[in-house]
């Protein structure tokens, strides 16, 4: 029990939840400003793996690290233009063209990945982002051995960045006229073009803005959580996103709160695993927020405040 | 600029949409062939070589046509009837890993091996069906969309699968590698080809997709599938029982998805693993679609899928180009062919 | 009235493939005017208003707000020009507020907070100055139909328009609903708005417009001021033919077809049936009037099958009947007449042998061993579609392919063909013209010649007088007392619809007994 | 036969499960190059091989006519093996928990245990806190015996000391390794051996010690890993490639070439981190091991 409240009590737990949390905030956010338009987006495991790459061999070539996010933002963007045309253009299944996305950009990925990079074995790194108390050492020090220095102080950048994201998205969708362009775009977009807005734009607009956010979400592991790029990084959290964006009811305040306790159970179940060993499976733990998206998706059904044209194509001029 | 249904499709139409979405795809191909020191055409020229042009190449491309059938056969049937299983994937490691529990028991080892064959199939059958007719309750019951429900059913799929991996099922002479129990020599399916992996699983599968397409094409069963699908409220007021025929449908999808994990076990590889499959159930999607949800159209979009797959791998080992190109090949031709497939149906005016 | 024009549409020419929707159009409005446009079903009406607002660009032509040009395709302009649209179908998103609903996009994109507040004040001053009372932060998805027709109406003025096309605005309103709507919409005129409206309703137009255009064929084929025409000449025009609503004949009352007593049900949605009772005679027409919401739905859904009774007995031909299943309904030789044709009735991507036989589809005439009898089913399609005219298709033809009233008329004929002794229509004439009407009132008078029970459930009720013999309202899901035809107007019929049968029985007295 | 075989390089291949920047094979990886540039063998290569593909690269590899095929049989055993015996004219090298099979099937594990224990008796002198902590993948038997010995060589010195082991239930994912390393930091130890990638960037973050494993991490994180358990494949391979020019059988295990005294794994440590004490107890340890007096022990169950 002592073990328990130790390790509930240590900076490093909670640490960890903010870092572990950043690459999922960008990439549930980048998927349900998509999905808040209409256009859900299967192809984020893999645009942020290619958002991994790019961002990586950017700053590898010798760019700067935030030359590095804006080039992973931009090949994000162009997965999303590729998915947009696909699904809003064409209105193609938005599940096929998001899973094929998925196979196609990790595996240019990585494919481009290995053309450019020297073979090494061991892989090539570069100077990731460095955590606030480094960059700011005047404030750092004021909170030095502190708690909140140690949480808050450890982070990068990006790790904020990620926290104000979602203010900003909640912002506007709720409270400017974008915000409810886009809404009534993933209500119904008939609705929207009777009204002077063009859902096709939209769509478009939000589908890129959202691969470019998932994109820096993969750029944050090659440049902020890790040194190198290694092929199949992302390890499924693209998927976890898809599933946080329903837990979080399209909501992207709920969207942040759901990711960092997604990132509390990963941190905690390292954490447990070190002194408890193996007593209980750490698939359980894994398991837990597709399980609780799952549950929150029976709640709200019920509610029906899921996007009415969530995945319905729209093409001008027909029915 | 805007685009238009085509009132009708001309032979011609359906013959070149494909091969300009194949000849797309292998321009982009050949540029980053080309970028990889290579050349395009000898690539291209190794391609097909890889796919057919051995016996090697040839009972690889059809060995793993089989599970990319039966996965297509999954997706295909269910949406037809606007079921939307995405959760091919876990239905897929389930029936794997029922199979090779029922397998790897004591009834293994005192059926007899055709029955014991069938059997397994059965129950890898059953325990993908499961695991859809899961999402669809949610569906009926909660009016739950089963697109993202059967989604992420798939990771938890796997997550259980590899929780038996780690305890019950463990292998204990696999040296603590996380595999099931094998399941006996009389439980693997017999081989088409000896010296090869191809198994008789291969004409299993297309005799499925055959009869598939007799059910859907002949019977009534497939005309009120059909009629649920495309609307269900006129299907309900036809009498045609709404959840009878969702549960129906769902049990073919998800038992279609089950086999083809089960034959994966009792075919190729003898137990489970984690990493049994590279997304055949994701696949499976993306080749339904190709197909246009045609059962036969299925068993060409699989051949397709798994040619250019096995023939881009094996070019990759020949030109020394990083592996990673198969995949970079499947998956453009993949969404080039979608697009193609939409023009059959759609043209642009200006 | 000014006569200044503030719209004109000049020479639209609009092609959907091989379909010429629009042929070389040209329309005025002037300002403060009230036009009527008729037509057919797929006479282009709505794809005439759709390149007016700018959904669809034209292939030839163009429309001009105040003498200015409008760019082709885009909604926004044409708003920006004042002209509000209320689409045949609503486009509304359920789950935002009333308010959200209106306020899209009326605001710069990329302002930095929605001015919410100034936004509701003038929603409420518009809905107060025009009548349309509805709660702005009410979700829309919770709303009646009569109360998102509101929200619809009040999006346009929202927008400052002073063009509205309001486009079938009454085909899912009740009466009353229509009629204060019109009050609404005469007190804009007056106050200056012009306004276009799309109706098949005769009675409305004559009441409500100044003038009429009638389309046919994607051609204007008249133009005429409402005060010198008649409902028959309109109707001609429409039709290019003369066309008479059939009358009806004396018929000779048979034996009881079908009887419900103490009938309970509970309805998925839709309101619940409170103990029914009711008798359906050979050769006669019972209707079935009442207010939408009150039960119709749900006694439709008994009768045809699709809903299982909780109480009370039904009697089909004197014996006792189960219900609740299709198939039962179907085997008891009862036609069924879905209430929306394209929801239920027909699987528009289906062919027209599979819709034709998909109810009988286990018939062993098209069916043996579970295995389709694709020629039988064929050969049915063929025989309906000869002798109920239904043009535009072959029977291996997606339905889709058929207009509204073609399709009517394949739902009835796979009904009739078989000469049903009893048939139950739901709403069989909503949404169709002129023409159609009349084909599908022939029919149903036919049957009734030859012995047939029929009850027509029906919210219009100049259908109801035409071709009752008895009637029956339904109020909270209880029936009042049947009413002979012959004694009833719409003033007694909306006495029983508002559920004030005492004073109803009053009136028809003395023919009550001879009625029951 | 073997002679006149011996003028041309060996065809060789290698099927690589991960890609070669994995520690593991990158082992292998750069073992295959050097004997290439040596003129010994050919070398070609497929990485990133996923289960299902992986007995159809091994069959690839076969009818292109490779003498000697290089791989992992870890998570396909059964299939690995029809492999060999439908190819019996090919040679298959194969890193494997289990027994060599018939003529040409070999087999190898990755026993840098030696050095591991060699490396923890360092660890064991350095720690502060008293606690150590070990970054593993699965609990395998090989990755067990390894995490074990170091756990041993650290007790050896400081038998009150702490190892506390974190697994991460995959082969590959370094920033996971690196939060699992950061848990164990948190909970008090200050010196990591790390068995993943990740581990030692964790420790520099941290500014604690960190020992790497199979590679030599030194010149990656200068003032971080002090110590390395330096696995060299290429005894293996060259005991392997001379049995197949040689035309032996090739059905052996080769596992005894990772030993130390066959120079098949080694400590390669930055001295004068540790005190001077305790590295002659090291060395001292580490000839033990050479000349056969001591015999590191195996202990395959999982650490706890
Ligand atoms: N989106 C479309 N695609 C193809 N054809 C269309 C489309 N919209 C309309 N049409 C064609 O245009 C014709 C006119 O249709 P429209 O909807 O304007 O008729 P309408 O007069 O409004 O009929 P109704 O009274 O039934 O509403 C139809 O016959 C149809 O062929
Ligand atoms: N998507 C479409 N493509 C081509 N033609 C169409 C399309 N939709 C409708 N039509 C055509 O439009 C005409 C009228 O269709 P519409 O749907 O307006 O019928 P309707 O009479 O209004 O039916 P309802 O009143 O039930 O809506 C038909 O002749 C049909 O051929
Ligand atoms: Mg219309
Ligand atoms: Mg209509």
């Amino acid at each position: 029990m002592t073990e328990l409240t130790d390790i509930l009590s240590a900076a490093g737990l909670w640490a960890a939840m903010l870092r572990i949390a950043t690459p999922l905030i960008f990439g549930t956010l980048g998927a349900l400003i998509g999905e808040r338009a209409g256009v859900l987006n299967l192809g984020i495991e893999g645009i942020m793996t290619f958002g991994a790459v790019t961002g990586w061999l950017v700053v590898f070539n010798g760019a700067d690290l935030w030359v590095g996010v804006l080039a992973a933002a931009l090949a994000g963007m162009a997965f999303g233009l590729l998915h947009a045309l696909m699904t809003v253009t064409l209105g193609l299944s938005q599940h096929v063209t998001g899973l094929g996305i998925t196979l196609f950009a990790s595996s240019l990925g990585y494919f481009i990945f290995r053309l450019t990079t020297p073979a090494a074995s061991t892989p090539p790194t570069i100077t990731p982002f460095q955590p606030l108390s480094s960059a700011m050492p005047g404030i750092a020090s004021l909170f030095d051995g502190g708690f909140w220095g140690a949480v808050v102080f450890s982070q990068t950048t990006l790790t904020f960045a990620a926290i104000a994201m979602a203010g900003l998205l909640a912002y506007i969708i709720r409270a400017t006229p974008l915000g409810l362009a886009i809404r009534m775009s993933g209500e119904n977009p008939h609705a929207a073009e009777a009204q002077g807005i063009n859902p096709v734009v939209i769509r478009y607009g939000t589908v890129m803005i959202g691969s470019a956010l998932m994109a820096i979400g993969g750029a944050f592991l090659t440049l902020s959580a890790f040194n190198s790029f290694f092929p199949g990084m992302v390890q499924g959290r693209g998927w976890i996103c898809i599933a946080l964006v329903v837990f979080a009811t399209w909501r992207p305040e709920r969207a942040l709160f759901g990711a960092l306790l997604f990132a509390f159970f990963d941190a905690f179940q390292l954490r447990l695993q070190a002194v408890l060993a193996d007593s209980v499976p750490y698939q359980l733990f894994l398991m837990v927020p597709y399980l609780i998206s799952i549950l929150a998706l029976i709640v709200m059904a019920r509610q029906a405040r899921v996007p009415q044209a969530l995945m319905q194509p729209y093409r001008r001029g027909e029915r | 600029m805007r685009l238009e249904k085509r009132e009708s499709r001309s032979p011609a139409l359906m013959l070149l949409a494909p091969l300009m979405a194949v000849a797309v795809a292998l321009v982009i191909v050949g540029g980053l062939i080309t970028l990889a020191g290579a050349s395009a055409p000898e690539a291209f020229l190794k391609i097909i070589t890889g796919a057919f042009g051995s016996r090697l190449a040839l009972t690889e491309t059809l060995t793993r046509c089989v599970p990319l059938i039966l996965t297509g056969l999954a997706a295909a049937v269910a949406f037809r009837a606007r079921v939307w299983n995405i959760g091919a994937e876990g239905q897929f490691y389930l029936g794997a890993a029922a199979v090779a529990a029922v397998g790897s028991g004591a009834l293994g080892t005192i059926l007899p091996a055709p029955v014991l064959i069938g059997l397994l199939a059965l129950t890898g059958a059953i325990a993908g069906a499961v695991w859809l007719l899961l999402p669809l309750w949610m569906r009926l019951r909660f009016s739950v969309d089963e697109v993202v429900t059967s989604l992420l059913l798939n990771f938890v799929a796997l997550l259980i699968v590899s929780m038996l991996l780690d305890g019950p099922m463990k292998d204990p002479l696999a040296f603590g590698w996380p595999q099931s129990l094998p399941v006996p020599d009389d439980a693997m399916l017999p081989k088409l080809i000896e010296r090869s992996r191809l198994h008789i699983g291969l004409l299993a599968a297309i005799a499925i997709a055959l009869l598939l397409h007799m059910v859907q094409s002949r019977t009534v069963f497939g005309l009120q599938t059909r009629a649920t699908g495309l609307n269900p409220d006129a299907a309900r007021f036809a009498g045609v029982p709404p959840v009878s025929t969702l549960i129906k449908v769902a049990c073919l999808s998800g038992g279609f998805a089950g086999l083809a994990g089960a034959i994966e076990v009792i075919g190729v590889k003898g137990y489970v693993t984690s990493d049994l499959s590279p997304g055949f159930g994701y696949s499976g999607i993306v080749i339904a679609m190709l197909a246009n949800l045609h059962p036969i159209g299925v068993v060409a979009a699989a051949l397709y899928t798994a040619a250019v797959f096995i023939g881009a791998d094996s070019m990759s080992r020949s030109l020394g180009v990083p592996t990673a190109i198969a995949d970079v090949t499947v998956s453009l031709s993949l969404l080039t062919m979608l697009v193609a497939v939409f023009f059959t149906q759609y043209r642009i005016r200006a | 009235m000014s006569s200044r024009p503030i719209l004109k549409l000049s020479r639209i020419t609009k092609r959907f493939g091989a379909v010429i929707a629009n042929d070389d159009v040209s329309i005025s409005l002037a300002q403060g005017e009230i036009l009527a446009l008729l037509g057919e079903n797929g006479a282009g009406k709505t794809t005439l208003m759709n390149i007016l607002f700018g959904h669809y660009a034209p292939d030839e032509g163009t429309v001009s707000v105040d003498g200015a040009l409008l760019p082709p395709g885009q909604p926004l302009a044409a708003i920006r020009a004042g002209v509000g649209m209320v689409h045949q179908h609503f486009s509304l998103a359920p789950n935002l507020t009333v308010l959200e609903n209106v306020m899209t996009g009326t605001e710069p994109l990329w302002s930095f907070r929605s001015a919410r507040t100034g936004g509701r004040r003038k929603l409420v001053a518009l809905s107060e100055r025009f009548g349309l009372i509805v709660d702005p932060d009410a979700r829309v998805g919770d709303l009646s139909v009569g109360e998102r027709q509101r929200v619809e109406i009040l999006k346009a003025l929202y927008n400052d328009a002073r063009i509205l096309i309001l486009d079938e605005p009454t085909a899912v309103l009740t009466r009353q609903e229509a009629e204060r709507l019109f009050a609404v919409l005469r007190q804009m005129a007056r106050q200056g708005l012009s306004l276009v409206l799309i109706s098949h309703k005769l009675d409305e137009v004559m009441t409500t417009a100044d003038r009429v255009v009638v389309l046919r064929g994607g051609k204007v084929a008249a133009e005429r001021m409402t005060a010198d025409t008649d409902k028959a000449e309109l109707a001609e025009l429409m039709v290019g033919r003369r066309v008479t609503r059939p009358a009806r004949a004396a018929a000779k009352r048979g034996a009881i077809a079908f009887e419900a007593a103490g009938l309970c049900a509970a309805g998925a949605g839709a309101a619940p049936l409170d103990t029914v009772s009711f008798r359906l005679y050979e050769g006669e027409i019972l209707a079935i009037i009442g207010v939408s919401g009150n039960g119709q739905t749900t006694l439709a859904d008994v009768m045809f099958g699709t809903r299982k009774p909780d109480a009370g007995d039904l009697l089909l031909h004197g014996r006792p009947f189960e219900g609740g299943s299709v198939w039962a309904v179907h085997e008891a030789g009862i036609g069924r007449i879905p209430e929306d044709r394209n929801r239920e009735g027909v699987v528009g991507d289906m062919t027209i042998w599979e819709n034709a036989v998909l109810e009988r589809i286990r018939s062993p005439r098209f069916s043996r061993r579970g295995i389709v009898d694709r020629a039988a089913g064929i050969a049915f399609a063929e025989q309906i579609m000869a002798e109920f005219d239904v043009r535009g298709g072959t029977p291996t033809r997606r339905i889709r392919a058929l207009s509204g009233g073609n399709v009517q008329k394949l739902i009835l004929g796979r009904n009739l063909l078989d000469n049903p002794r009893i048939i139950v229509a739901a709403q069989p004439t909503r949404g169709l013209d002129e023409g159609a009407v009349v084909a599908v009132h022939d029919r149903l008078l036919e049957a009734r010649q030859r012995g047939a029970a029929l009850m027509l459930i029906s919210e219009d009720l100049d259908e109801v007088i035409g071709l009752a013999d008895r009637v029956q309202a339904i109020v909270k899901g209880r029936l009042s007392p049947p009413v002979p035809a012959d004694r009833a107007d719409p003033r007694l019929l909306g006495l029983m619809m508002a559920g004030d049968w005492q004073r109803a029985g009053d009136i028809s007295a003395g023919e009550m007994a001879h009625a029951s | 036969a073997g002679t006149a075989r011996a003028q041309q390089p060996l065809k060789v291949a290698a099927v690589h499960a991960s890609p070669v920047e994995n520690a593991w094979n990158s082992r292998l990886h750069d073992a295959l190059r050097a004997a290439a540039d040596e003129g010994i063998i050919t070398y070609e290569f497929s990485e990133g091989v996923s289960a299902t593909d992986y007995a159809r690269a091994l069959r690839d590899y076969a009818e292109k006519g490779n003498q000697l095929i290089v791989g992992e049989a870890y998570a396909i055993e059964r299939e690995a093996r029809q492999v060999a015996r439908d190819y019996p004219d090919t040679a298959f090298l194969m890193g494997s928990s289990g027994e060599p099979q018939g003529d040409n099937f070999g087999v190898f594990g990755t026993w840098n245990h030696d050095a591991a224990y060699l490396a923890g008796m360092l660890a064991g002198a350095l720690t502060r806190s008293g606690t150590v902590g070990s970054v593993g993948a699965m609990p395998i038997p090989e990755i067990n015996m390894l995490i074990n010995a170091f756990a041993a060589g650290v007790k050896e010195v400081r038998p009150d000391a702490k190892h506390q082991v974190s697994f991460i239930g995959t082969f590959f994912d370094p920033p996971k390794a690196r939060e699992a390393s950061f848990a164990l930091i948190d909970s008090g130890a200050d010196i990591l051996f790390g068995e993943r990638i990740g581990t030692a960037d964790a420790a520099r973050e941290r500014g604690v010690r960190a020992v790497g494993s199979l590679t030599d991490y030194t010149s990656r994180y200068p003032d971080t890993v002090f110590a390395n358990a330096v696995w060299n494949f290429r005894s293996i391979l060259d005991a392997a490639v001379r049995d197949v020019n040689a035309g032996k059988t090739t059905g052996n295990n080769y596992t005894p070439f990772s030993l130390l005294k066959e120079g098949g794994n080694d400590i390669v440590y930055v001295k004068g981190v540790a005190p001077a004490e305790a590295e002659a107890a090291m060395e001292a340890k580490r000839e033990a091991i050479k000349a056969g007096t001591f015999v590191t022990p195996i202990t395959t169950t999982p650490p706890s």
